[in-house]
């Protein structure tokens, strides 16, 4: 029950061996009026095979509805190597590498990682991972506030395009540090931040400037016009990308007029898409690449190549002056435990997509997308909320109240799209709806025409 | 554990290379032809272009290039490296747990809902705290979301000056850190020769500006923190809160509880104490748990219960909530892991784990000290962990608590955490857990045995290891200094790769 | 989609280093006139992802009903640990350990295993697997003429209560070499080898008695005085054995009176029952032990200990000279590929279980069976078979036909037993039902109530 | 790989030590008190007494002393050790799969059998026969189901005498020790020079005895047998049948097809051509594919469709069958990852697997030539194994095709097939398998052009091979001289392990 190899014996020669008669007096320290009687709460044990019955018999009793959800989680293929691999007992059963002579496994992955996210992204340097993309977005923001020497104010420009929990994350995570965010409205046309939107901080000081791409709509945002305003104006630039998106997208280091200051200056994200399961929401990984100039100012491990004693190349973790094990109050973030096992996950997914393969998730996702809203708008009573591009997600309008047609589709097995009306009231009844390459057009058919049928009943009744 | 590095797996790589039973079919371009070409990418990202069998074999050697705990002992001191048991992941990792989406309706998923449920229960009941939150994704989040009640908690009461958090100075690095995150100010108070909190330097710290404390008891010394009530008393009575890191939670488990100390809100890393993997540097969780005072500033969402249904509890059902600190409701698939393993404890095994790990960590002690090692804390008890210092060592031949360590992997075995807690000069902090066996403490202090006879007799062995490893010591200086962070091809490296 | 690593570049520089202008040309020894144009009858290839999909609607078609048969495959609880070692990719991907430096892994399990198996069995040396139990049987008998020196009958008795798909296998193995299975028939009353059944063979020319404990009925035969009864005769005894039942029966090597000649010659049987998942019946492994003496005589791999260059030990196939590798059409049996990673699982599982582990294991077997039948005789019209000692399996007689009450209880979800009329017609309407420690108390009630229900209407009807 | 060896599990045990979490509870005596104490066991049998963490611990280790193909290049002729797709082994593995009892109802199991029956067809499909039976559970078995249907069809023509099998000299050993188990005698041919049948002795060779021919083509000796059709004329006008030990179909899949070339039956070896794993020994799966004539003799049972519903075909379905080689129907699990990688291939993808196959067999030998080695066959095309024979390196340098095999190891690339098949003397045989790179076969050429440089300048560093292994070369003589077939307590051995 507690996986303990001790036999009786065990314990009795090593009680002796430590000169005490009891487990119990090892705890003679402990103030006796604060010691526990028992447990209560805490159910008696169960074997494994107990609780495996017990877990086999909840999962059926959750099923696997089909499922057009993305709003920042997106079901994808996953290759049956990756997490053979990830659970194998060395990865999964390690440390973080502080001896790195015993860990030349996980830390030359983690460099291969940073490779692949830093050329995915277009930037310099990656790290080793933070925990999710909400909260990477928050140490962006804070860690924009260090870079930016020019900047007093903390002050940092969030589209309401950015998805509404990033934006709570990034609020929670950075907001007891003065970071003051402020939001700069959409366009309910376009489902983007309008240029006009940015005119009005013309001259003000401003630390930095966040852009989702695609933004929680799914709509593309014209990044290069925002990013050469906010350059220009000595305002650093954090994108929020899907990594997906950008085997096809332009990545955030190229954002924006070429030249000198081409490019974002952070790029976060959440890997999720990389080869990490759905599951509920986590355990996923933040991603986080940057300008090299800025690498001192990075929270999360890093890795990087040198030499050992008899002068061979290896790996160890480095910079570690920015960490909180060193730098303690004065780190660059307070992050000690990652996600290194997603990462590890990601890096042999991206390693079995390779470039080629990537864009051919992208792309089919998209073209399942287009196919989907295609299907979908047919059905009478929906439309296209918004006009203007998407990358493999869209917002769609329904003529009636969406919870209760959603939760029909549910009884029906199909999770339709996200309900809009908690974070945008605004718009009227809406989902936002998304299909991967996982979907088939007898899927998109199937959601379709249940969709339609439960419109007819919501406005039969 | 492989002798043989590897190379690059973008040395592997030759353009036009994949492995396409991975990849959908080509929806050809018209699929795409709504993307503005000025948005779209130019140049193809460095990704590896190689077989599936490339990558399998090449991630493969990889992990035989690590130690773990599922091929070696790996007492690292306040890590809690004990056995991650199989069937943790396998039920975990069951199809309907992973894919569901985590925006499902509350009516697609009550089986997992339960288990979150359940695992909130239990949770409460260890710590001995009115509620708990699951969304902190790691030990340090889950300290910086208690931190943030504490402010939260005060601002409430309209109390703004409460600004400073005070931490002894052996505390873990996250503390300090995670209270500057806070947008607080450390006041570092020293411990006493015995290890316990000095208290008249902390009598002296407190006042009308302490927000709280952050201790950790067993504290990272490796001793249970004797005069607790006393110290919760004086932060108390000056107006602060206490902050129980619950790193160490694993020597006291159904022993004593947080709560019953005084401390008014606490992590718990599952990843230590509930044995989730640490997965080469994560994934963790440290869910939050605190008195009902701080109730309502838990961050969201948290899992409600309405007769028979399981819901979600959000901003609106806690308005004054520190808000969220994810995406979404964290680390998911570990709470399920740890939620499969406390059930395999159940009360009695919680009981057992304390038990056992301290029974281990106090023969360890003992058996050391025999061996010519010196305790930091030769009069306490020790946790489920101890500290012995290699000062002596070190004045004397010159070999050091690294030197020691590295040596240690030359024994096949992992090496105590190093250098940490500070203020004890060359110390190794060892942490066997309850699920090594006699053999395998045993065997340990036999290699630190034969270490030390060899740091007499032929100290370059032990100041020159490892010499069995993959590699030899590292280099972390030009690491830092020559930065290699990327793979670069051919020729753009200053090092080249060993293959 | 057949997982080739080649460029369009790499072939062309193969074929100009081998010569030759096309792939085609490396077939042109290859007479033109059997040539294949193309493969008619296999469907175009599948992404992973899409054979995912298939497999996994597929698998939900089947569903996990509620099954209390046993009658050779028994449904265990498997620790997780098992698989995730027996699949990991240094086993599973490994061949038969021909270079044995290279393969020490392998070799080392191997021996551990043999150890195991021998030590359960009471026998003296045990192989490294054969395909499965009943072919195990057939090998047993081939390898018995050969080791009975004594006899020149090939003749073997078979009582009528070994499993009869396992008879039938051992003559269709044995058959083609002039073996020659006489049934024993069994007392309708007890279900077993009635003493009586035995002396009409006295005074003949028999090479060996096969007996299977506990038998297809899972009654208990008198193990000892059917020994002594064969080896009295210079008969050699075989014995079918469930490997989990040894943790509470007594062993082959065990059996009979006390003295020189004690115990089984051969003891086989499935080693399913160790770790090793139920999987429409295969793979399963085969084990065999016997004694010292007729060690030359075994089919299969076998490992032994020896010595290295440095003196050190070290482990490696031998014995080969009896296999066909190296003796041809004179090897004691043409296996050559066995049933190695089925062999990784138990060892695993029986490192896990113990011997009080695999006793606790017999023991809720027996005891859950005891409580199945008990439920089901509580039914009006259902009442035990046999009488006399089971283990963990039992006969059980209904009042109405069988196969349509299976049929309507296997629609709600049970699986109830298995239809004995197929091989014993003469037993009327009867089951043959097994549970096992993953059962529970409420399963078992599940059960009882729907065959109730069943009868009833089938009465009805 | 590791290159530390592991102590026997059995002095990790100690008495009273157990993983508990893995047992049932305890039922108590009373639950077995119906068993008679006369039938019951008295002492318990040596198994391992040791915690979970100690097993996995062990079993990892164990594992890390092997090659394997997820770890090395594995060119071992006639075993077709190519990548094992991780999908074939999860998708075999969904909990319904495994869960389901081979006694099953068929309404419960209409997926799985729906694979079985799709399997079947694509099996006629690509050895181009009538009908097929997937129960024999490897090639060997395989053989044994055809030889037996072959003995059963003559016999049931009343054509009693027919008992001989001819086998050319260099057939793989099952192939005669088949014929010998089911009762035949074994007649051997020779092959010519150009290791084609010599079809002179062949003509000698059949006659009124002959119920058939075993043959696999392209042959063990990597060569296509050009006359296949002459042979098969001979054979079958003499009254014989032909047997295709499908072991080599990986060598023509798609492009010629047993049946075409005049077999009558043909069993495949999924563990090789369709790429199931090796498991280190095992399991595999052989079913047996057979002309029209001999169809009623498949073995049972088999997968037949009525109507929308795939059911069993039993001995009542096939009176004449030649019975059942198994508990239930064989390798049901290993016949379910040949499925899912049958279906991934799909007809382009199997015509891609000879393809490929065939060019990296013919690379090596082109390149193997050129750096100085003797091919076996130099004027003939390599099929998708080739043999180089090191006679001459053997005779001038004291260097053997085992020492070559050993060294090789220390490269870490597995050996090739050596001294089979034995006609050729100091034999190679290497398959490199169409899933390995250009640059795996260039480093295994320049790998063999190293050792043979070493062979004239250090002969002993190849003799003495291997030197990075975790044991050095072992003593097979010793082996089956002193045998020790399994561990005894401390003491009882004539060989201490080594931990
Ligand atoms: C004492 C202590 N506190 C806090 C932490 C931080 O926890 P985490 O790594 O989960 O963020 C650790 C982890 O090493 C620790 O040991
Ligand atoms: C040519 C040949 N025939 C037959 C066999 C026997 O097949 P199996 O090992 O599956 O019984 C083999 C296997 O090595 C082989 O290479």
């Amino acid at each position: 029950m507690a996986f303990i190899p001790h036999t009786r014996a065990d314990v009795e020669s090593m009680l002796a061996a430590i000169g005490v008669g009891s487990i119990e007096q090892l705890f003679d320290e402990i103030p006796a009026n604060l010691r526990l009687a028992a447990l209560s709460n805490v159910p008696e044990a169960l074997s494994e095979m107990e609780v495996g019955r017990l877990m086999t018999e909840r999962a059926r009793l959750d099923g696997r509805p089909l499922c057009f959800i993305g709003a920042g989680a997106y079901e994808h293929h996953i290759p049956a190597a990756v997490w053979a691999i990830a659970t194998r007992g060395e990865f999964y059963s390690a440390y973080t590498p502080y001896q790195a002579e015993a860990s030349q496994g996980t830390l030359q992955l983690l460099y291969e990682y940073q490779t692949m996210m830093a050329s995915l992204t277009g930037m310099e340097v990656s790290n080793a991972s933070l925990y999710d993309g909400a909260s990477a977005m928050g140490e962006a923001c804070l860690m924009a506030v260090r870079a930016n020497r020019k900047s007093r104010s903390r002050r940092i420009l969030v589209p309401s395009t950015v998805n509404p929990h990033y934006r709570r994350t990034a609020a929670a995570v950075a907001g007891n540090q003065g970071l003051v965010f402020e939001e700069l409205p959409y366009c309910t046309e376009e489902g983007c931040v309008p240029a006009g939107a940015l005119a009005r901080y013309d001259g003000e000081d401003i630390t930095a400037l966040v852009i989702q791409q695609p933004n929680f709509f799914g709509r593309l945002e014209d990044v290069d016009a925002l990013c050469d305003w906010a350059h220009a104006r000595n305002i650093l630039v954090v994108a929020v990308v899907n990594p997906t998106s950008l085997a096809l997208l332009k990545p955030p280091g190229e954002w924006g007029s070429q030249g000198a200051n081409k490019g974002a200056d952070i790029a976060v994200g959440d890997g999720q898409p990389l080869g990490v399961p759905l599951s509920s929401g986590g355990p996923y990984f933040g991603f986080m690449t940057a300008r090299m100039e800025h690498v001192r100012q990075m929270p999360g491990r890093i890795v990087g190549r040198t030499l050992d004693a008899a002068g061979r190349a290896g790996f160890t973790l480095t910079l570690q002056a920015r960490e909180q094990h060193i730098r303690r109050a004065k780190a660059t973030s307070n992050i000690c435990t990652n996600q290194g096992l997603l990462v590890t996950a990601a890096a042999v997914y991206l390693s079995l997509m390779g470039p080629a393969g990537l864009e051919r998730v992208a792309a089919a996702s998209h073209a399942r997308t287009r196919e989907l809203v295609g299907a979908l708008t047919r059905v009478p009573g929906v439309r296209r909320l918004f006009r203007g591009p998407v990358f493999h997600e869209e917002a769609i309008a329904l003529d009636r109240p969406a919870a209760p047609v959603l939760e029909k589709l549910a009884a029906r097995g199909i999770l339709a799209g996200l309900d809009l009306a908690e974070h945008y009231p605004e718009l009227g009844p809406a989902l936002l709806v998304c299909a991967t390459e996982t979907k088939t057009s007898a899927d998109i058919e199937r959601c379709a025409g249940a969709l339609a049928e439960c419109l007819r009943e919501a406005r039969a009744a | 554990m492989s002798s043989r590095l590897e190379k690059p797996i973008f040395e592997y790589s030759v353009t036009g290379r994949g492995a396409e039973d991975q990849w959908p079919r080509d929806p050809g371009t018209a699929a795409t032809d709504d993307l503005p070409a000025k948005l779209r990418r130019g140049k193809r990202p460095l990704l590896p272009e190689v077989s599936e069998l490339e990558a399998v074999r090449h991630f493969t050697r990889l992990s035989q290039l690590n130690f773990s705990i599922d091929t070696h002992f790996y007492p690292l001191g306040s890590c809690t490296m004990k056995y991650n048991p199989k069937a943790c992941n396998q039920y975990a990792m069951l199809p309907e747990y992973l894919a569901r989406h985590p925006l499902s309706p509350e009516s697609v998923g009550q089986g997992f809902l339960a288990c979150m449920y359940e695992l909130q229960e239990m949770l409460k009941a260890v710590t001995s705290m009115q509620a708990v939150a699951l969304s902190p994704m790691a030990g340090a989040q889950g300290e910086f979301a208690g931190v943030a009640m504490i402010r939260a908690y005060h601002r409430a009461r309209g109390d703004l000056e409460r600004n400073e958090i005070i931490v002894p100075e052996a505390a873990h690095g996250t503390n300090p850190a995670t209270a500057t995150m806070c947008g607080c100010v450390v006041r570092e108070v020293p411990v006493d020769a015995q290890g316990d909190v000095d208290l008249e330097a902390l009598a002296a710290a407190v006042g009308p500006k302490t927000a709280g404390i952050m201790l950790t008891n067993p504290s990272t010394l490796g001793v249970f923190e004797r005069r607790i009530e006393e110290v919760a008393r004086m932060v108390h009575a000056a107006g602060g809160l206490l902050y129980y890191d619950g790193a160490n939670l694993n020597a006291i488990l159904g022993k004593v509880r947080p709560g019953d100390m005084g401390f008014d809100v606490v992590h718990i890393n599952l990843h230590k104490t509930f044995s989730t993997p640490h997965g080469g540097g994560g994934p963790g969780a440290g869910p939050v748990g605190v008195s009902a005072r701080l109730a309502p500033f838990l961050p969201v969402p948290i899992v409600g219960r309405r007769g028979e249904r399981y819901c979600w509890l959000t901003e609106r059902d806690l308005p004054q909530s520190i808000g969220r600190l994810s995406g979404f409701m964290g680390n998911a698939g570990v709470l399920l892991r740890a939620y499969v393993y406390m059930r395999m404890l159940g009360r009695e095994g919680m009981v057992k784990v304390s038990e056992h790990a301290t029974l281990n960590a106090n023969y360890l002690l003992a058996q050391l000290t025999r061996a010519g090692f010196d305790a930091a804390y030769p009069t306490r008890r020790a946790s489920h962990e101890l500290i012995i210092t290699l000062r002596r060592q070190a004045k004397e031949l010159g070999v050091t608590a690294m030197d020691f360590a590295k040596r240690l992997l030359d024994h096949g075995m992992h090496a105590p955490t190093t250098y940490f807690p500070l203020l004890v000069p060359e110390c190794l902090l060892i942490e066997p857990t309850e699920t090594e066996s006699k053999a395998a403490l045993d065997a340990f202090v036999a290699a630190m045995g034969d270490i030390l006879a060899e740091a007499v007799k032929e100290p370059e062995r032990v100041t020159g290891a490892p010499h069995t490893m993959p590699v030899r010591r590292l280099d972390d200086v030009r690491a830092a200094k020559q930065l290699d962070l990327t793979w670069k091809p051919a020729g753009a490296h200053a090092i080249p790769s060993t293959s």
